[in-house]
């Protein structure tokens, strides 16, 4: 099912939250709202299941208007941060409780609970309440009620914020392998990149109430489209040079590269360095400056170094150096990779 | 140094608890015995106290057991009203969008901290315009009535901490706000809801002014008033009997007291009632 | 409409009936009765029209004229042929001519006279009294004592009586027993001595009372904050119960301890103290007692919510203190005390309002005595308005009182809306349709 | 056309019946009623049963029930469910109560004159003391039957009283010389302070007043020349003078350390028990006393060991007195005239001379009637017949005027400050003063 948000205003009291958003997903895609909080991915996704009034306009599934369709109406299923099982209910009745609601006979609701169950693998714990449950069997119960009636669009609201590291790391493959063998379309609203990246399709990058880029994961880590988007992709994170264009980037007064090609820009412009981009194992124009830290990682270290304009580029550099701390280093820049931005934060 | 400490704060404690203390051994002992003339150390055990409870201890004064009765319908019957009341309006305050909410969230503040007892005059004409004066029902309706503030401010405390979630999750489930309300939302407060019911209970059967200025007559008198004018009876004069009435009317609500401790120091705490 | 609005709507409307019915109406009431002079005497539903011989005396002043008075004032029984052709109607023309020929012309002045007269018919004597009566009323010529439901009946009557055409107005307005608007209960409670002393009663006692509760709330949940749970319990229950209790018998309890040959009394006799009432001995005495008993209920609010907050507290606080080196005292008054400025502000606020309105266990306890000393605010509108000795109950009086106490409560809680942050506590619902 | 036809049958039916019963409720209430009192009630089942037997014989079948209460929060609970219950329009049928609220409740149309539906000169109403009949009528109408009479003599204790040195022969004289003003409330209270002083009696004890509000306060405002109506207009009257003597005398008392200061309030059973044990010398209270007294106290000697008179004058220009406080049987007004007749007539059967006396001897109140105090159950009750003869002819009674509750309120409110040391007696008397003129206006003569 094709969702096509159009021109979304949604406002709270006197304060417009977001305005005039656009969003299409495609029919069976699973895309990812990206933001830190309050940037109204989560506003979005509320509107989207009818809990919020859309402000102003339109929403449609497939070729059908629901923009004015209550929440009860929409063929919609939501998996809350929390998961929201029923405290009262048993796990078949949690899962059971969407097709209650329709009237459906007792038979047929057993019939299909069983089926759900088994989808997300916790057949055996039918009986159960939800105190009863560890965190990632909550999450699936939650997978299995936002399912069970055979909604057309899946809503994920911070799936995996409340699990522990290695079970979000299952959850993460088991909710993607889920959305794929059900073909249903999803939205995953996250303001964890790792998981936006390997979990879906697309990522919609959100910034106070707006979209600042659209697009699939690797493109939008290798082209992003704002500072912004590269500073909220890559970990660990990007590191931004101020530096001057005039035929050549000007680094402070010891460094200096050359402009990359088809770059035409003049004045003062952001240098996006990613930390795998730099270091003594690449080739191409060298940057000194002296190392300020090491961060033992295990397989590599992180390592900052600091120019003598007093910026900071951190790069990553595999275990076994004997690189010292205050050593003066000369390093490589990839310049094909690195990205540049004018004073706005737009890609150049 | 903090044994010794807690040793002076618990004589401290006692110490000014005392006088409590003394008139609840009194108020127990004083019920089954009979205290040396002009003295008050008991001096014999007896249950003569009690007759009340199978005579007549005044050819005026309606049966013991008809009183009790009486005081247990009004103190039930208030508190399933309070507590009927309260469900379907707290809810609707704390989780239903709707015109005016503000206004009566806000004239709910400010009747929970109201003179409702001075409006008593005028209670009296309405009631005496709906034709229950003089009738358990209206002392009912009224009590009822001056306690939902505060049920109200209660259950709206307890629907409020029900995580929006599980709300929304049921809408999205399909389920109207009255199922969700229903089905999934009053499990929740379940809780809240027997303590209210506990609260409401206690406080329709302590009730004293609304009975005695209200249902003045015969057929609607509860235990505060009857205890009250026998009391009040100069030509009887026997704080025996009077402790041994007062101990058979308090008895319920130390057993309620003993086995809701702790939900009743809840809604105490949570809401307010000076 | 909206269904949540109408679920909305609905859910409310039985609460919304109750308060209707029994708040806001009664408080529409009280702010009519305000103003008016409503007491036993002229009825709380509207009057009826009468004249009687005690009213004759202020009729002048009001400016009804002497011949008006004059003609009320007559005779109330008249044979005279109209009242003979009436009496002939209902009781048979014989009766009648033997009546003419014993009183024809005579006047009586009450109906007993004219009773009397009636029993003397002989040939055809009216032997039930039930006949006598209402044969007796026939000839009733005054309107005195006689009570006419409505105002037209009343004018009716006087018009009959002839009662000059000028002097009916100010006639009908006397007549009326009813009672009438007037500012007058408000010049009153302004004039009264005994105002100003109830006032300052209720300050008196809310500042006392207010001050025992808080501090006394204060040191119970300190004390057994520090104290192992079991006789935390113990100490909280003995406390808790004057709240549970009902207020008949725990009013009782402390009259049994402070009465003459109570406890109090007991006690001290072997160290050669008189006995004493030592609730009602002075007014200090009763106001000491007064504060304990209302305080003994009150203190137990403050010590479950203080008791409450104070467990929010993270330990770890403490044990900063106790290894900074403070003692109990520097502890509480560093750290604990701090952090309970809002529910001590709370506490002060809502009971203050409370205690402003209450009155149940002072009127068990001294019924505002002794001489009225501890009689506060809201006791004398109860006083006034549904009980005193004489029997006449003042409503109107009363209903002014009160009207005090309902402007000071609406004032003070919205003060309290502002104060305490209203708007936060709307926030909005978050599902919106 | 069923349902006519059945509204037919049934109205055939009911011409038919021979008799037509008549089943008729009588709710009775007395206020300030005790246990002993029982007879204000019983006597309306008494009268029931009698009228029931009358309609029999008529050959109508009348089934009357009564339904009495008594057990009210004071009198101030009384007064107030009787007006509630009859602004409510549910009022009880017969009310027992002071004679003080005909005014207010005549004036409010709660109750109707039992003149409109009893025959005053027949039996046995015609029987009843002139005087007592007269206390139940306001404006010109009988609203009211006295249902008993009696009065508040002043009480001293014999044995107390003959250590202060007086003999067997002073004791008899003693109504007489206090009738004639020889020895009036000064000397009481020299007395009461010499029997203090030589300990005959406890500090506190020697002046032993009523403790709370009542008929008897007014009393002790006669005794100093108070007059409670100016007779011309019929209005109120404050004499400031009489009210401050009287409030100084209360203040000397309790200066003296013949009176308690805090005397005000204290329980109505320990108060008994002591004066009828003898503990105070000199006290003050009511011919129903005598019940308490010589029954629950167990004074088994009253006549060898308590002396009555009246209330000693105060001052010259005050008397000796007594007030007789008669409680009426009234009828509130209802729908049904009926039902009002019924109660008028039950009224009057219980004011039988037999009746009445009952009550009287059982609850030691005076007989209402010249033939109940021939009866022998009252003639042979030696303290009926004594207290008669002292007392009520000396007595009277307290004016049926619509503001007289808020007055004596006032008047007691005002003792009661001037008592405790609250106020001087004049500030007392000047703030009783300044309240009766606002609330009470131009039915008011400050003198």
């Amino acid at each position: 099912m094709r969702i096509e948000l159009q021109n979304f205003t949604k406002r709270f009291g006197d304060t417009t939250v977001i305005e005039d958003m656009s969003l299409s997903v495609a029919s069976g895609e699973m895309i990812a709202l990206l933001g830190p909080s309050g940037c109204g991915k989560s506003t979005t996704l509320f509107a989207i299941s009818g809990i919020h009034r859309i402000d102003g306009g339109t929403l449609h599934f497939g070729d059908r208007d629901v923009t004015r369709l209550p929440p009860q109406d929409r063929p919609v299923g939501v998996v809350f941060q929390n998961y929201a099982l029923y405290p009262h209910m048993s796990v078949a009745d949690n899962i059971g409780f969407p097709l209650r609601v329709q009237n459906l006979k007792p038979a047929e609701i057993k019939r299909r609970v069983g089926e759900m169950a088994e989808l997300v693998q916790i057949g055996n714990l039918l009986a159960r309440k939800p105190q009863q449950l560890s965190g990632g069997q909550q999450q699936r119960v939650a997978l299995a009620r936002a399912l069970v009636r055979k909604p057309d669009v899946l809503l994920l609201d911070e799936p995996l914020a409340n699990l522990d590291a290695k079970l979000r790391l299952e959850m993460r493959s088991e909710i993607r392998r889920l959305q794929r063998e059900t073909g249903i379309t999803a939205i995953l609203v996250t303001h964890d990149q790792i998981e936006a990246m390997s979990m879906c399709d697309r990522i919609a990058l959100m910034k106070d109430g707006r979209i600042e880029q659209i697009s699939t994961p690797g493109d939008m880590y290798e082209r992003p489209a704002s500072r912004y988007v590269a500073g909220f992709l890559g970990n660990p994170p990007i590191s931004f040079l101020r530096a001057e264009a005039k035929g050549q980037l000007t680094i402070g007064a010891d460094n200096a590269l050359p402009l990359p090609h088809g770059t035409a820009a003049r004045g003062p412009i952001t240098l996006g360095v990613r930390p795998e981009h730099f270091g003594p194992q690449h080739r191409g124009p060298s940057i000194a400056g002296q190392v300020s830290f090491i961060e033992p990682q295990g397989r590599e270290d992180l390592i900052d170094v600091t120019l003598p304009c007093d910026q900071r580029l951190r790069a990553i550099v595999p275990a076994g150096h004997d690189i010292a701390l205050g050593q003066p280093v000369t390093w490589q820049v990839d310049l094909s990779r690195v990205h540049l931005f004018d004073a706005e934060g737009a890609r150049l | 140094m903090n044994t010794k400490g807690n040793w002076m704060l618990i004589l401290a404690l006692s110490l000014i608890s005392a006088p409590l203390v003394i008139m609840y051994g009194f108020q127990l002992i004083d019920s089954v015995s009979r205290p040396a003339p002009g003295g008050i150390i008991p001096q014999e055990w007896e249950l003569t106290n009690w007759r009340f409870l199978w005579t007549s201890i005044d050819s005026a004064r309606p049966s013991i057991w008809r009183v009790t009765f009486n005081t247990f319908v009004f103190a039930s019957a208030t508190a399933l009203l309070v507590c009927a009341f309260s469900i379907t309006a707290a809810y609707a305050l704390s989780r239903l969008n709707f015109p005016a909410r503000r206004f009566f969230l806000a004239g709910l503040i400010m009747l929970h901290a109201f003179p409702t007892i001075t409006l008593i005059i005028a209670i009296f004409i309405v009631l005496q315009f709906l034709g229950l004066y003089d009738s358990l029902m209206g002392v009912i309706l009224v009590k009822a009535a001056l306690e939902l503030p505060f049920g109200i401010w209660i259950m709206k405390g307890f629907y409020d901490s029900v995580p929006w979630e599980i709300e929304m999750a049921g809408v999205q489930d399909g389920a109207s706000r009255f199922r969700v309300w229903r089905e999934l939302i009053l499990p929740q407060v379940k809780p809240g809801l027997s303590a209210l019911l506990i609260f409401s209970f206690l406080a329709g059967w302590s009730e004293f002014i609304l009975p005695l200025v209200l249902a003045p007559g015969a057929d609607a008198q509860v235990l505060a008033t009857y205890m009250n004018a026998v009391i009040a009876d100069d030509t009887r004069p026997d704080y025996g009997l009077f402790k041994a009435i007062g101990m058979f009317y308090a008895l319920p609500v130390i057993a309620v007291y003993l086995l809701f401790q702790k939900r009743l120091m809840n809604i105490y705490g949570g809401g307010t009632k000076g | 409409m909206t269904r949540q609005t109408l679920l909305g709507l609905g859910f409310l409307s039985p609460a919304l009936l109750a308060v209707m019915m029994f708040f806001l109406l009664p408080v529409v009431l009280t702010v009519v009765f305000a103003f008016t002079n409503m007491s036993t005497s002229t009825g709380i539903l509207g009057g009826e029209y009468q004249i009687s011989e005690s009213d004759l005396r202020r009729l002048p002043a009001v400016g009804v004229g002497e011949d008006a008075v004059a003609l009320l004032a007559g005779a109330g029984y008249a044979v005279q042929p109209e009242t003979l052709a009436l009496f002939a109607a209902e009781f048979g023309e014989d009766r009648a001519a033997e009546l003419d020929k014993l009183h024809g012309g005579a006047k009586f002045d009450d109906q007993r006279a004219m009773e009397r007269a009636l029993k003397e018919l002989r040939r055809n004597p009216l032997r039930k009294v039930r006949d006598r009566k209402t044969a007796a009323d026939l000839f009733r010529v005054s309107i005195l004592g006689q009570r006419f439901a409505t105002r037209d009946d009343f004018a009716l009557a006087i018009t009959d009586l002839g009662v000059p055409e000028r002097d009916r107005l100010a006639l009908t307005e006397a007549a009326y027993t009813g009672w009438t608007f007037t500012t007058q209960n408000f010049e009153l409670l302004w004039e009264l001595p005994a105002t100003w002393r109830y006032a300052l009663n209720s300050v008196i006692y809310v500042v006392l009372t207010l001050g025992f509760n808080v501090g006394f709330g204060l040191f119970l949940a300190l004390s057994t904050f520090y104290l192992p749970s079991r006789t935390a319990q113990t100490f909280r229950a003995i406390w808790f119960l004057p709240r549970i209790l009902p207020p008949v018998l725990y009013v009782l309890m402390w009259q049994w301890l402070t009465w003459d040959q109570g406890f109090i009394s007991a006690m001290l006799r072997p160290f050669g103290i008189e006995p004493i009432n030592w609730m009602r001995h002075t007014a200090t005495h009763a106001w000491t007692f007064i504060v304990l008993i209302n305080g003994c209920v009150g203190a137990s609010l403050g010590m479950i919510l203080f008791s409450s907050s104070l467990r929010a507290i993270p330990e770890t606080q403490l044990f900063a203190a106790q290894v900074d080196g403070a003692n109990r005292w520097q502890q509480v008054r560093h750290v604990l005390l701090p952090q309970m400025r809002w529910p001590i502000l709370f506490i002060t606020s809502y009971q203050t309002l409370s205690l402003l309105t209450s009155f149940e266990y002072i009127l068990l306890a001294t019924d505002g005595g002794p001489g009225r000393q501890t009689e506060v605010w809201a006791l004398a509108a109860y006083h006034t308005a549904l009980s005193n000795y004489g029997g006449n109950l003042e409503y109107g009086l009363g209903a002014a009182y009160a009207l005090a106490l309902v402007i000071i409560g609406i004032l003070l809680s919205a003060l309290y809306l502002r104060f305490f942050k209203f708007s936060e506590l709307v926030a909005k619902p978050r599902i919106e349709q | 056309m069923k349902k006519m036809t059945s509204a037919l049958a049934l109205i055939a039916a009911t011409a038919a019946a021979p008799v037509l019963a008549e089943d008729i409720t009588i709710t009775v209430w007395a206020g300030g009623s005790n246990d002993s009192d029982h007879y204000r009630i019983d006597n309306i089942r008494i009268a029931a049963d009698m009228l029931s037997r009358e309609a029999a014989i008529r050959g109508e079948e009348l089934n009357i029930t009564v339904e009495g209460k008594r057990d009210f929060d004071g009198w101030d609970g009384f007064k107030q469910a009787v007006t509630l219950g009859a602004e409510a329009g549910n009022a009880p049928n017969i009310v027992v109560t002071s004679h003080l609220d005909i005014a207010p409740w005549a004036s409010a149309g709660y109750i109707v004159p039992v003149e409109d539906y009893v025959d005053l000169d027949a039996w046995p109403l015609n029987n009843i003391y002139g005087n007592l009949m007269e206390i139940a009528t306001f404006d010109g109408m009988q609203w009211g039957v006295p249902q008993d009479a009696e009065s508040r003599p002043f009480f001293y204790w014999k044995e107390t009283f003959a250590a202060l040195g007086y003999s067997e022969a002073d004791m008899d004289a003693m109504s007489a010389r206090v009738e004639a003003g020889e020895y009036t409330l000064r000397d009481m209270l020299a007395d009461a302070k010499k029997a203090v002083d030589m300990g005959l009696v406890e500090k506190g004890y020697g002046f032993y007043p009523r403790v709370s509000n009542g008929p008897d306060y007014a009393q002790f405002y006669q005794s100093f020349g108070g007059e409670l109506t100016d007779t011309e207009t019929g209005k109120l009257l404050f004499d400031r003078t009489a009210m401050t003597e009287m409030y100084q005398f209360f203040v000397d008392a309790v200066d003296a350390g013949v009176t308690r200061r805090n005397h005000i309030g204290t329980e109505w059973d320990q108060w008994y028990s002591e004066v009828a044990n003898g503990k105070a010398a000199f006290w003050h209270g009511g011919t129903w006393h005598y019940g308490r007294y010589t029954g629950k106290e167990g004074n088994e000697d009253f006549f060898g060991t308590v002396g009555f008179t009246l209330i000693p004058a105060g001052n010259d220009a005050g008397r000796a007195n007594t007030v007789t406080h008669p409680l009426v049987y009234l009828l509130t007004d209802q729908k049904d005239d009926r039902v009002e007749e019924i109660a008028a007539q039950l009224v009057a059967i219980a004011s039988e001379p037999r009746l009445n006396a009952l009550h009287a001897i059982k609850s030691s109140h005076l007989a209402i009637g010249k033939a109940e105090a021939g009866l022998d159950l009252y003639s042979g009750d030696r303290w009926a017949a004594e207290a008669t003869e002292v007392l009520l002819p000396h007595a009277n009674a307290q004016p049926n005027h619509p503001s007289y509750g808020a007055f004596s309120e006032a008047m007691f409110k005002g003792l009661e400050a001037a008592w405790t040391g609250v106020q001087t007696p004049e500030e007392a008397v000047a703030e009783v003063e300044a309240q009766l003129t606002a609330t009470l206006g131009d039915e008011l003569i400050v003198r």
